[in-house]
């Protein structure tokens, strides 16, 4: 698998675990970049020439690939975003003053990312709302059963990960979602750490938003893709203003277009969308059940690895979806992570934009291995041995 | 070749039909009204319809546009007076197959209509040909709705 | 110099007159894109490993070659944001509301692109100030006398193009913004129809800020720069919230990193940065006093071409920056370009993006054609006669 | 080759540093203090000082750490008591040219800190290495008027 990968081959001695931070690109996602540009380069939705329309036609294409990655009933549910963080800010600043209100609650879990933590957080300051931040599992995860209890009359939003992405365990959404539903309230899913891992169906799940980035699933940086309910995404006004938003332009007033153009002022990021395209056929070429399988082997294989090395502490369980955290008593992450750097091993050091998660392990940070689809046992060998290592250099050291 | 194309496309008859467009102007008494943009041209239609027992009794429709669009809108309207919307409905759908694949089976129900298949070969141009067509679909849906 | 750009090379028979729309890539760009994926790719600021490291001081770098590009203090004033439109909204957004309030004056010229005009008529609906439109002179420009006349005690910002995207007007700034200073406003400056046809100096302007997108300047989509004035920058509260932008994420509350951190919420397009330097370094290979000579022999060239086809209305002056935009008499600017389109010469016909200014000249659209450094006197020769070809053949038809 | 680099890095001493700092904590009477953040990693220092008669008369710092923070907070504490703000100035002028270098001419200004300039070989660590002393820097620059 790592040989469709062109970087490995430009970093032969390289072990790379950090795709939870970003994924490597397959050959067919970097091919699919160059095709645009030397190909297909015009701006959409504004000329009429044959490249321009080609051009506009192959993008507006790629959301019906994304609504059935996805299931989403229509491509219309389908915004291009820069990021995750660029739909759930989206999000929070157009729907939420729409439904949430003084003396209302939005909940999260304390193990969500920043990005969907602190616009639920400052919308709460801005509407007068209460935030609730559900307790997390010993573990590190989201508590399901924690933020059931936590759902009120007054819940109107509640913002959760699918998959967290410090512990990296998958949050059973569905039942959450009814509840929510039941109170009059809605789900909004940050699938960043999920997407890559499983397959994801927007409806099974009852999600009433959803979004991801390209680039945690092989596909370009700066692009993204927020789903959203239909009747949700038609009430919601506008966040940005520019061209292709438009229905009609007067000095005094203006009026928008329909979804989803509503959502994308100004020119695109055309090219990540055709390389998200590209993404997609990848994965469309995987076998989600095998990658769950290899997920769930190497997770074992480097749990396992890890517990044996005295004053080993690792987060999460078994079911992880391919991200472990642990810290080695003693010895801080960062220093940890320059070890292994030593040893060509690329871990992530640090509070991976969790904070609020960090203070309830009660760790300033953790290191972090995360897999692709192109990572190994042997990989996950490197890991250990380099641990083992790290522990071995500090221990000798006291 | 591409003179036979642009030919096929801008037919005399279908410029005179943009130049001297019939049933361009506002009914006195519409029971159907409705409003398109072509929001990446700026191209703006207004469609209004008389309905009455069952049958379209009258049609105009204004705005600005290019040949095609104008020309769409004028042969529109004109075969869709006496129509059942039901009937309209069908020629719709036919219109639209039309102008995107360059025939279908049912063409004679569109009549002079028909004369704007030359479209298909300008795909960046059905959403002129159509937009006509589409008011007049959405008009009959839920335009009344909106009056 | 076409030679430089692979697109030509896949479209050996194609007239591209669009760049004002998006510009072509030189080959240098797509490479530096294909180098980031297969040698760099790693999160920015988040990673202690070699790689990420050397990717984020390698990112972080780009600030300061942009800044020596439009000649920025420091690099600091360099926010990474997806486009213009981004860019501009985001000014609207966060600085907006700290100066403008109810009865305030808000000032553009009707000559402005949606993104530089709906943000700030919906600025002035959200604070209760006055949106106040400039008239624009016969040829369809900026005019500069119209809008001194319009600055007053109460003007808090101005909001203007340097170069307009359908006239192609340059716009005097300099005089303007001491004027709109000297009441105590703010001059907010689109530059993204300049940047790729003349040395831009945001000091010498009196630009407070300064907004352009990558892929009008030979660069990726998907990546702009916003510069603005680091005193205002400081003081502008962030507009999204995530990762990367913050300094403490409490429960309670977050506080956020200094600038331009603050506004880069979430993963940036890593990749899209690296593109763009390689643009700065494509621009910065040019001559820019031969890239104004060629735009405007190009632009006497197809303004004398044009006005010799009888019923040919041409807008602007024989000063624009590199765009030409005109209108055949009784027919309809789409019909123009699809007879051009099948001559192979891609221009585009609409409203541009400028429905304020279609309504000001009286008319739905126009045929636009602008110009690259990869243009020449033969793609304007074609052009004049795929007019006057068309002229035949609706003349014909009459 | 790599294990010399790390020792380098993670010298006795420095890891000694690290375990026991120095002026760990907080003074009872500061004039000066300021709290810094490396956000990309999640290190946080507060530095504290008292400065009289034109000296820094004690120092203290807290917060959390990687062992490369924590022993440069305690080295740095420990050689700018005594000094002037000037002197401390300089010196952190020539502790950053350090660890980004691997030498400096006037190595001998920073006393024990020296030790630390095998970060030089960790690019990514330097801003570990100079938490401590941005924040003498930034503490004796701006820091009183925060008080
Ligand atoms: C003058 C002007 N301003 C703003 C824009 C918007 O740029 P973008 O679409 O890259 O955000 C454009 C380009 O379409 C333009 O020509
Ligand atoms: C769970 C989770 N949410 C949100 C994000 C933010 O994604 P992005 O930085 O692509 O916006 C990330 C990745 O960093 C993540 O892991």
């Amino acid at each position: 698998m790592a040989n469709e990968f062109p970087f490995f081959a430009a970093h032969p001695e390289l072990t790379y675990l950090d795709s939870a931070a970003t994924a490597q690109k397959p050959q067919a996602v970097i091919d699919a970049l160059v095709h645009y540009y030397v190909n297909d380069n015009a701006n959409v939705h504004r000329g009429l020439y044959t490249l321009a329309y080609n051009t506009t036609e192959a993008y507006e294409a790629v959301r019906g690939q994304v609504a059935q990655f996805i299931n989403a009933k229509t491509p219309s549910q389908i915004v291009f975003t820069r990021s995750t963080t660029d739909g759930l800010n989206l999000v929070a600043a157009s729907f939420g003053p729409l439904v949430v209100h003084a003396g209302d609650e939005i909940l999260v879990s304390g193990a969500e990312h920043h990005s969907n933590f602190i616009p639920w957080q400052q919308l709460a300051k801005r509407t007068g709302a209460k935030f609730v931040v559900a307790p997390v599992t010993k573990a590190g995860n989201t508590d399901p059963a924690a933020v059931a209890q936590l759902i009120t009359k007054r819940t109107k939003i509640v913002a959760l990960a699918q998959v967290t992405n410090v512990a990296g365990g998958v949050v059973p959404l569905a039942p959450l979602a009814d509840q929510v539903h039941a109170v009059g309230g809605y789900l909004v899913v940050d699938g960043a750490q999920a997407v890559a891992h499983m397959k994801v169906d927007v409806q099974a799940l009852g999600a009433d938003f959803y979004a991801f980035s390209g680039h945690k699933l092989y596909g370009p940086t700066g692009i993204g893709v927020l789903y959203g309910r239909q009747a949700l995404l038609a009430e919601m006004p506008p966040v940005q203003f520019g061209g292709e938003m438009i229905d009609e332009v007067l000095d005094a007033q203006s009026t928008w277009a329909p979804v989803p153009l509503k959502f994308e002022a100004g020119t695109p990021n055309i090219a990540g969308v055709f390389g998200l395209r590209a993404a997609l056929a990848f994965m469309a070429g995987l076998d989600m059940k095998a990658v769950a399988a290899q997920d769930h082997a190497l997770v074992l294989r480097l749990r396992a690895g890890l517990l044996a090395i005295p004053g080993v502490t690792v987060y999460g369980d078994a079911h992880s979806a391919g991200i472990v955290s642990f810290n080695l008593q003693g010895v801080h992450p960062h220093d940890v992570a320059t070890v292994l750097d030593e040893a060509h091993i690329a871990v992530r050091a640090g509070h991976h934009c969790a904070q609020p998660l960090m203070a309830r392990l009660g760790v300033p940070a953790t290191v972090r291995a995360s897999f692709g689809v192109y990572n190994t046992a042997a990989d996950v060998d490197k890991l250990v041995a380099g641990v083992a290592e790290a522990r071995r250099l500090f221990h000798e050291f006291d | 070749m591409s003179l036979t194309k642009l030919d096929q496309l801008y037919r005399q008859v279908i410029l005179d039909e943009a130049n001297h467009p019939r049933h361009h102007g506002v009914l006195k008494a519409p029971t159907h009204a409705v409003t398109l943009r072509n929001p990446s041209c700026g191209d703006v239609l207004t469609l209004q319809l008389q309905v009455k027992d069952g049958k379209i009794q009258d049609a105009a429709f204004a705005g600005s546009g290019c040949t095609i669009s104008q020309a769409s809108g004028s042969l529109m309207t004109d075969q869709i007076i006496g129509k059942t919307p039901a009937q309209v409905a069908a020629m719709v759908t036919a219109f639209s197959d039309l102008v995107i694949n360059g025939s279908v089976p049912d063409e004679q129900i569109l009549g002079s209509a028909a004369i704007l298949k030359g479209v298909h070969q300008f795909p960046a141009r059905i959403k002129c040909a159509t937009l006509a067509w589409k008011a007049a679909a959405q008009a009959l849906t839920e335009g009344d709705q909106h009056d």
